[in-house]
């Protein structure tokens, strides 16, 4: 199988402070995989580790192969490895239109840029009306929609999204986990860490279990669900 | 020494002995030539620093021409002039601290001092309380000469006298003439517009507008509106150069319509002639212009000075220079008559000095409450004319004795 | 024609060239959150670049404002690898002293090389005489200029792609380096258009006034003001609060001794700072 | 307790040393150039309150300098009054003035107080500039009778030495007693986090606004005593911006935060800058040395000396203050 990215023993943290303590993922292509846990786990932390906004102490990443695990954010964003990162980070005082237009910016992105825009208006019409208004006036929901359509903007290899529901109404959440549903049909490699844990279980192929910085249970989504640890602890029977 | 005879023939003795005297002999008429430091601060860099090298330039010349002269003779001996002089950076914040090390360091016999009142005012504490004299030069303030003190003396006639030859010029030119001042706001200007306001009115001139501007300013397009909205006829003021040179340039680039125009030290620079067009026609009260024949009594004479100037600097002397050449002139001249370098006998003969050089005359106040403040002194008026071939030359204007051209009323 | 409104002309002519010079100040702060004390520096190298190029070349001194800022954005790129970079994300301490050290160093050299004494750019443009008062053709010339440049800025920031890319390390640097916006590169190039529009606001000033090495310090101060007032990091703002300071210094001028309007400035300075730190035309967002 | 700090005694000594050296054999030079030594230190020091402690930079520090210098020159020459009661007044004064100031700007973080600072200081400079019983902008000049009631110039100047060394031993002790105290515990709390020290219980507010009066008050003394032995004053020396920022990099220099580096920082900086000036062949590149020496710590040892002592000797924190 065709593995998108993959994660070898990634130690890093904050300051002194050590928050990943060897982690190994694998991800499928053309799959969705979720990475859950709880709160301080680790989540946000090795999304931002693979991205390289937070150095690795250790380890490497890979994309497709190649080893990444030294390149900045903006060098594996040119290579087609897109975050759409926790608390949406738009450009506030930029419209939405030129939101969109920076996730065109890299030159992989610029190429299809315009056939990328239409299709992001198709899925989030929304973001067509308020194409002049600043980011900033958007509300929450639109705001996700804005961050999710810049990750399509920026012609992803892997899509990494963190967390897309946080903050969102349970029926918008659940329209964005339809999109990205239909995004992994038309073949997308999805990346999510999710803290709606139902959702994130249902929709998903493949699911990592991260607990104090270590990979704890990994397996097909529906089989995890099943698992009673799993159960007992993120969803509350 | 019995053993002499034992060892050398009694003539090598006394050859040796012959010429060993004759070597103590050439060597205290050696140490006759002993040096004499003198002390100052220059401002290299900083604001005042076109102003006070051209004062250092006077310093400068005179120490040459004394030296190759074989230096200041005293009582028999000569004195070999040497200067120990630092950058003060146009700021009081180390002068003192750089007057202590040029006297306790350095060991300064003499000092002169910085350019500017308020510098002078700074240095004259650490000096006076060595007891060092000091020639104050470039320092026109009279405040600093009223504090008690017992070893400054001025060279420059005292501030009041100024705008003074300037309003005495207009006077006779134009009585109906309505006056406007715009000067910078330091001390020696302030010293200056102050009794020149009081003298204005005194004399029957309608003062219409009086503003004093910072003295770092290089945009006075608010302050002139104000005059052209004053309808003043002249304008007296200005400061030291930097601000001057632009207030020369900036009138004439806004065309304003005054008859005539007098500014402080600014236009005295040979400088002033880098503002062309823009500085023909304004007037400055002067310490000392080329044109005023003084009959020196000793030193060189007025013609004479300014082609060694000339040849030394290839530039022409401003009133700045001819100050500090006077200053090591009338020191030199003191110490000649006090026969040393005693201080206290110094300052008596500079107490004493009443003397005409090319500078002109030189009379020290001895009241103790005003004691070293120049009252010999006179100033004149020059204005800026086009000779023949429309090359810009400074004219001497007033007093009328002293004249090389009429004053040109209205300027344009 | 009055006095007042001569001199608020004046003052809108020289305030549009304030606000060329702030804009370089409020672009660095506003992308990199670094008061670039070289900025003074930075405006009497412009000054000196002006009146050297004019010695060599006797051409309209507006011309050789293209070379001017070409030079400015270069050595800004230099000050940037030189003192900046290293200190980007630090505490606000590191870059205020790592940047007044290099102004330390270009006044020191400077002064070794020109000294402290003033110097003109002789060149002069016919000016524009109404009544008993006239407008020099370099002010006009250099409020012209001042415009153009920032609305060649403007444009830049809005229309382009390396603008835009400029704007969005500005609101978001993490969210532009996941764009694939090299933020190093971008900081890179604002802090060169930033140093070229100090230049070029310091070589308009060379055509107005007299300068020395030491005279970009009082501009530095009026481009606080300005920036203060636009509300920091705002350059758009910057060119209109250089504008509205001119204008408010000419409207004031008439009734009160020049000497007072610094305190009137900089009083206005504190209590806009105070009271609203987002400028007079900003609005308070999060 | 305080006494029992050995830095405290440290202090007594180079003091009694700065006294005794230029006394024992009559250096006037020296005297002259210790006491420029001596107000880097005041100054550096209590800046080193602000910055150090507080975490807030202070750019107009100079300004309660210059004040001092003002009002005790004014009380001491125009009024008449005894010098050290002159100058002890100016530092109540500018304390409070600094008190009522820091009030309305210390709302303000980081930059914005910075940029605030240096509002404040040059809208002072400019008031200063326009006020009549001081002289405008040609401030005022001290008489040379005005010495004499402390037996002459001379030893007048002997005298403002000897307070000036004072002022600066209570400087450091100041801080000293400070940085052990409850008050600079919860100083330092605002210079980690501010926010979480208010959580904690510090009243943020009032501990800057004491911080920044108690930092005005010792260098508006010195500044009383400095331009009295200076014989004048004028607002472009007692409010230079320049002398604002280079007190800063005294602090950098030595290491902020810490009694000791404000000290070494102050007397290194200023016998460094007084060296240059008066070397013939260093002097027309002073400032390049100088900024080029602060950008070489502000890149490579941003602890300043006593940062980079620390790392060489991690023994030294249980002297050193």
């Amino acid at each position: 199988m065709d593995l998108a990215l993959q994660l070898e023993n990634v130690e890093s943290g904050y300051g002194e402070v050590q928050v990943l303590w060897g982690i190994s993922l694998e991800v499928s292509s053309g799959k969705m995989t979720t990475i859950i846990g709880a709160n301080g786990a680790g989540k946000t932390t090795t999304l931002r580790t693979t991205m390289g906004s937070l150095r690795a102490w250790g380890g490497r990443v890979l994309l497709h192969g190649e080893d990444v695990t030294r390149l900045s954010p903006h060098a594996k964003a040119n290579r087609g490895l897109v975050l759409v990162p926790e608390g949406r980070q738009l450009f506030p005082d930029m419209s939405v239109e030129e939101n969109l237009e920076m996730g065109g910016y890299s030159k992989r992105a610029r190429k299809r840029q315009k056939q990328n825009l239409e299709r992001v208006y198709e899925l989030f019409p929304r973001l067509k009306e308020r194409g002049k208004q600043k980011s900033s006036t958007l509300s929450g929901g639109e705001q996700q929609m804005l961050a999710l359509g810049r990750g399509l903007m920026q012609e992803p290899v892997v899509l990494m999204i963190d967390e897309l529901s946080l903050g969102l109404a349970p029926v918008l959440a659940q329209q964005l986990f339809i999109t990205l549903k239909t995004l992994r049909e038309q073949g997308l490699t999805i990346v999510l860490v999710e803290q709606n844990v139902h959702l994130a279980l249902a929709m998903s192929d493949y699911t990592y279990v991260l607990a104090e910085g270590r990979i704890n249970i990994r397996g097909e989504s529906d089989e995890v669900a099943k698992m009673d640890e799993v159960r007992r602890a993120y969803l509350g029977r | 020494m019995h053993f002499e005879n034992i060892f050398l023939p009694r003539w090598i003795v006394k050859q040796v002995t012959l010429l060993a005297f004759v070597l103590v002999l050439l060597a205290s008429v050696g140490f006759c030539q002993q040096p004499i430091t003198i002390g100052f601060t220059v401002s290299k860099t900083g604001a005042l620093n076109v102003d006070s090298l051209e004062q250092y330039r006077g310093f400068e010349l005179w120490r040459d021409q004394v030296n190759a002269a074989g230096g200041i003779k005293a009582s028999g001996k000569s004195y070999k002039v040497q200067f120990a002089s630092y950058d003060d950076e146009s700021n009081s914040k180390r002068v003192q601290q750089l007057y202590t090390r040029m006297i306790l360091e350095d060991k300064a016999d003499f000092l002169f001092s910085p350019y500017s009142s308020g510098l002078t005012a700074t240095a004259a504490v650490v000096t006076e309380q060595y007891g060092k004299i000091m020639l104050t030069t470039g320092a026109a303030e009279g405040k600093t000469y009223t504090l008690g003190n017992h070893y400054l003396f001025q060279m420059f006639a005292p501030a009041p006298e100024y705008l003074k030859v300037a309003l005495d010029a207009l006077k006779a030119k134009d009585p109906k003439a309505t006056v406007a001042f715009v000067y910078e706001d330091a001390a020696f200007s302030v010293a200056v517009v102050t009794p020149a306001k009081a003298y204005a009115q005194q004399q029957g001139f309608n003062v219409v507008f009086s503003e004093a501007y910072a003295p770092n300013t290089t945009d006075f397009s608010a302050i002139l509106d104000k005059v052209i909205a004053s309808k003043a006829t002249v304008m007296l003021g200005g400061g030291h150069y930097a601000d001057g040179s632009t207030l020369g340039r900036q009138l004439y680039a806004r065309k304003a319509a005054l008859k005539m125009i007098t500014l402080l030290v600014a236009p005295d620079s040979e400088k002033w002639v880098e503002l062309g067009d823009a500085g023909v026609g304004v007037c400055v009260p002067s310490q000392w212009e080329p044109q005023v024949t003084a009959k020196p009594q000793f030193g060189p004479t007025v013609a004479q000075f300014d082609k060694d100037y000339r040849a030394k600097f290839n530039a022409e002397p401003s009133y700045e220079s001819a100050g500090g050449y006077a200053a090591g002139l009338i020191l030199q001249h003191a110490i000649e008559k006090a026969g040393g370098i005693d201080a206290a006998k110094v300052a008596e003969a500079l107490n004493a000095t009443d003397a005409t050089t090319f500078y002109g005359r030189t009379q020290f106040a001895t009241a103790p409450n005003e004691h070293g403040l120049q009252v010999g002194h006179s100033m004149v008026l020059a204005q800026w004319h086009k000779d023949k071939s429309g090359k810009p030359v400074k004219q001497v204007v007033w007093p009328l004795a002293s004249k090389s051209a009429n004053l040109a009323y209205p300027i344009r | 024609m009055s006095g007042i409104l001569a001199s608020m002309i004046d003052g809108l002519l020289v305030g549009s060239v304030y606000g060329l010079a702030a804009m370089g100040l409020s672009l660095i702060w506003g992308v990199m959150n670094v008061i670039n004390l070289t900025h003074g520096a930075m405006i009497a190298l412009g000054m000196f670049g002006m009146y050297l190029l004019f010695g060599l070349v006797t051409t309209n001194a507006y011309l050789l404002l293209l070379p001017v800022i070409a030079a400015g954005l270069v050595l800004g790129i230099v000050v940037y690898w030189m003192a900046v970079h290293w200190v980007i994300g630090r505490s606000e301490l590191m870059s205020l002293l790592s940047t007044f050290a290099v102004n330390m160093m270009v006044i020191g050299i400077g002064t070794t090389l020109f000294s402290t004494s003033p110097y003109n750019v002789n060149f002069s443009l016919p000016g524009i005489t109404i009544g008993a008062y006239t407008f020099t053709g370099n002010h006009i010339a250099a409020a012209v200029s001042a415009v153009v440049i920032a609305l060649a800025l403007q444009l830049f920031l809005y229309r382009t792609r390396p603008g835009k890319a400029i704007r969005a390390v500005a609101d978001n640097r993490e969210a532009a380096e996941l764009m694939g916006i090299s933020s190093t590169a971008v900081l890179t190039i604002a802090f060169g258009i930033g140093i070229a529009l100090a230049t070029a606001s310091g070589a308009l000033v060379s055509t107005m006034f007299p300068f020395t090495i030491l005279s970009g310090g009082a501009y530095e101060l009026k481009s606080f003001v300005v920036t203060v007032l636009a509300g920091l990091g705002k350059p758009a703002g910057a060119l209109l609060a250089g504008v509205l300071l001119g204008l408010l210094e000419g409207a004031l001028t008439p009734f009160i001794a020049v000497s007072w309007i610094p305190l009137i400035e900089f009083g206005l300075f504190v209590v806009v700072l105070v009271a609203l730190p987002h400028g007079i035309f900003g609005r308070a967002t999060a | 307790m305080i006494l029992r700090r050995p830095f405290f005694w440290l202090v007594l000594l180079a003091s009694a040393l700065f006294v005794f050296i230029p006394l024992r054999s009559n250096n006037v030079l020296l005297r002259e150039d210790l006491i420029l030594v001596a107000v880097a230190i005041i100054l550096a020091s209590n800046l080193n309150l602000m910055i150090g402690y507080t975490g807030y930079v202070n750019f107009g520090n100079i300004i309660f300098f210059g004040l001092g210098g003002y009002v005790g020159l004014y009380l001491a020459t125009v009024r008449g009054w005894n010098l050290m009661l002159a100058a002890v007044v100016a530092g109540v004064a500018v304390s409070l003035f600094a008190l009522l100031f820091g009030l309305a700007i210390l709302r303000l973080r980081g930059a914005y107080f910075a940029l605030a600072t240096i509002g404040v200081l040059e809208a002072v400079q400019a008031f200063v500039s326009n006020f009549n019983p001081w002289g405008r902008a040609t401030g005022m000049y001290v008489s040379f009778s005005a010495y004499q009631p402390l037996g002459g110039a001379m030893r007048a100047l002997w005298i403002t030495y000897y307070l000036i060394i004072a002022v600066m031993a209570l400087s450091l002790i100041l801080s000293l007693a400070i940085k052990n105290s409850k008050f600079g515990l919860g100083l330092f709390a605002i210079r980690e986090d501010e926010d979480a020290a208010v959580v904690l219980g510090v009243n943020a507010t009032v501990y800057k606004a004491i911080i920044y009066s108690v930092s005005a008050f010792l260098p508006a003394i010195a500044g009383t005593l400095m331009f009295y032995k200076n014989g004048m004053i004028d607002p472009s020396i007692a409010f230079e911006l320049t002398l604002s920022i280079e007190a800063i990099v005294m602090l950098m220099l030595g290491g902020q935060g810490t009694v000791m580096g404000a000290a070494l920082g102050g007397g290194l900086y200023e016998t460094l800058r007084s060296y240059l000036l008066t070397s013939p062949k260093l002097s027309s590149f002073h400032l390049v040395i100088a900024g080029g020496l602060l950008l070489l710590v502000v890149l490579f040892a941003p602890g300043g000396l006593i940062g980079w002592l620390y790392r060489l000797a991690p023994r030294a924190r249980k002297v050193i203050e």
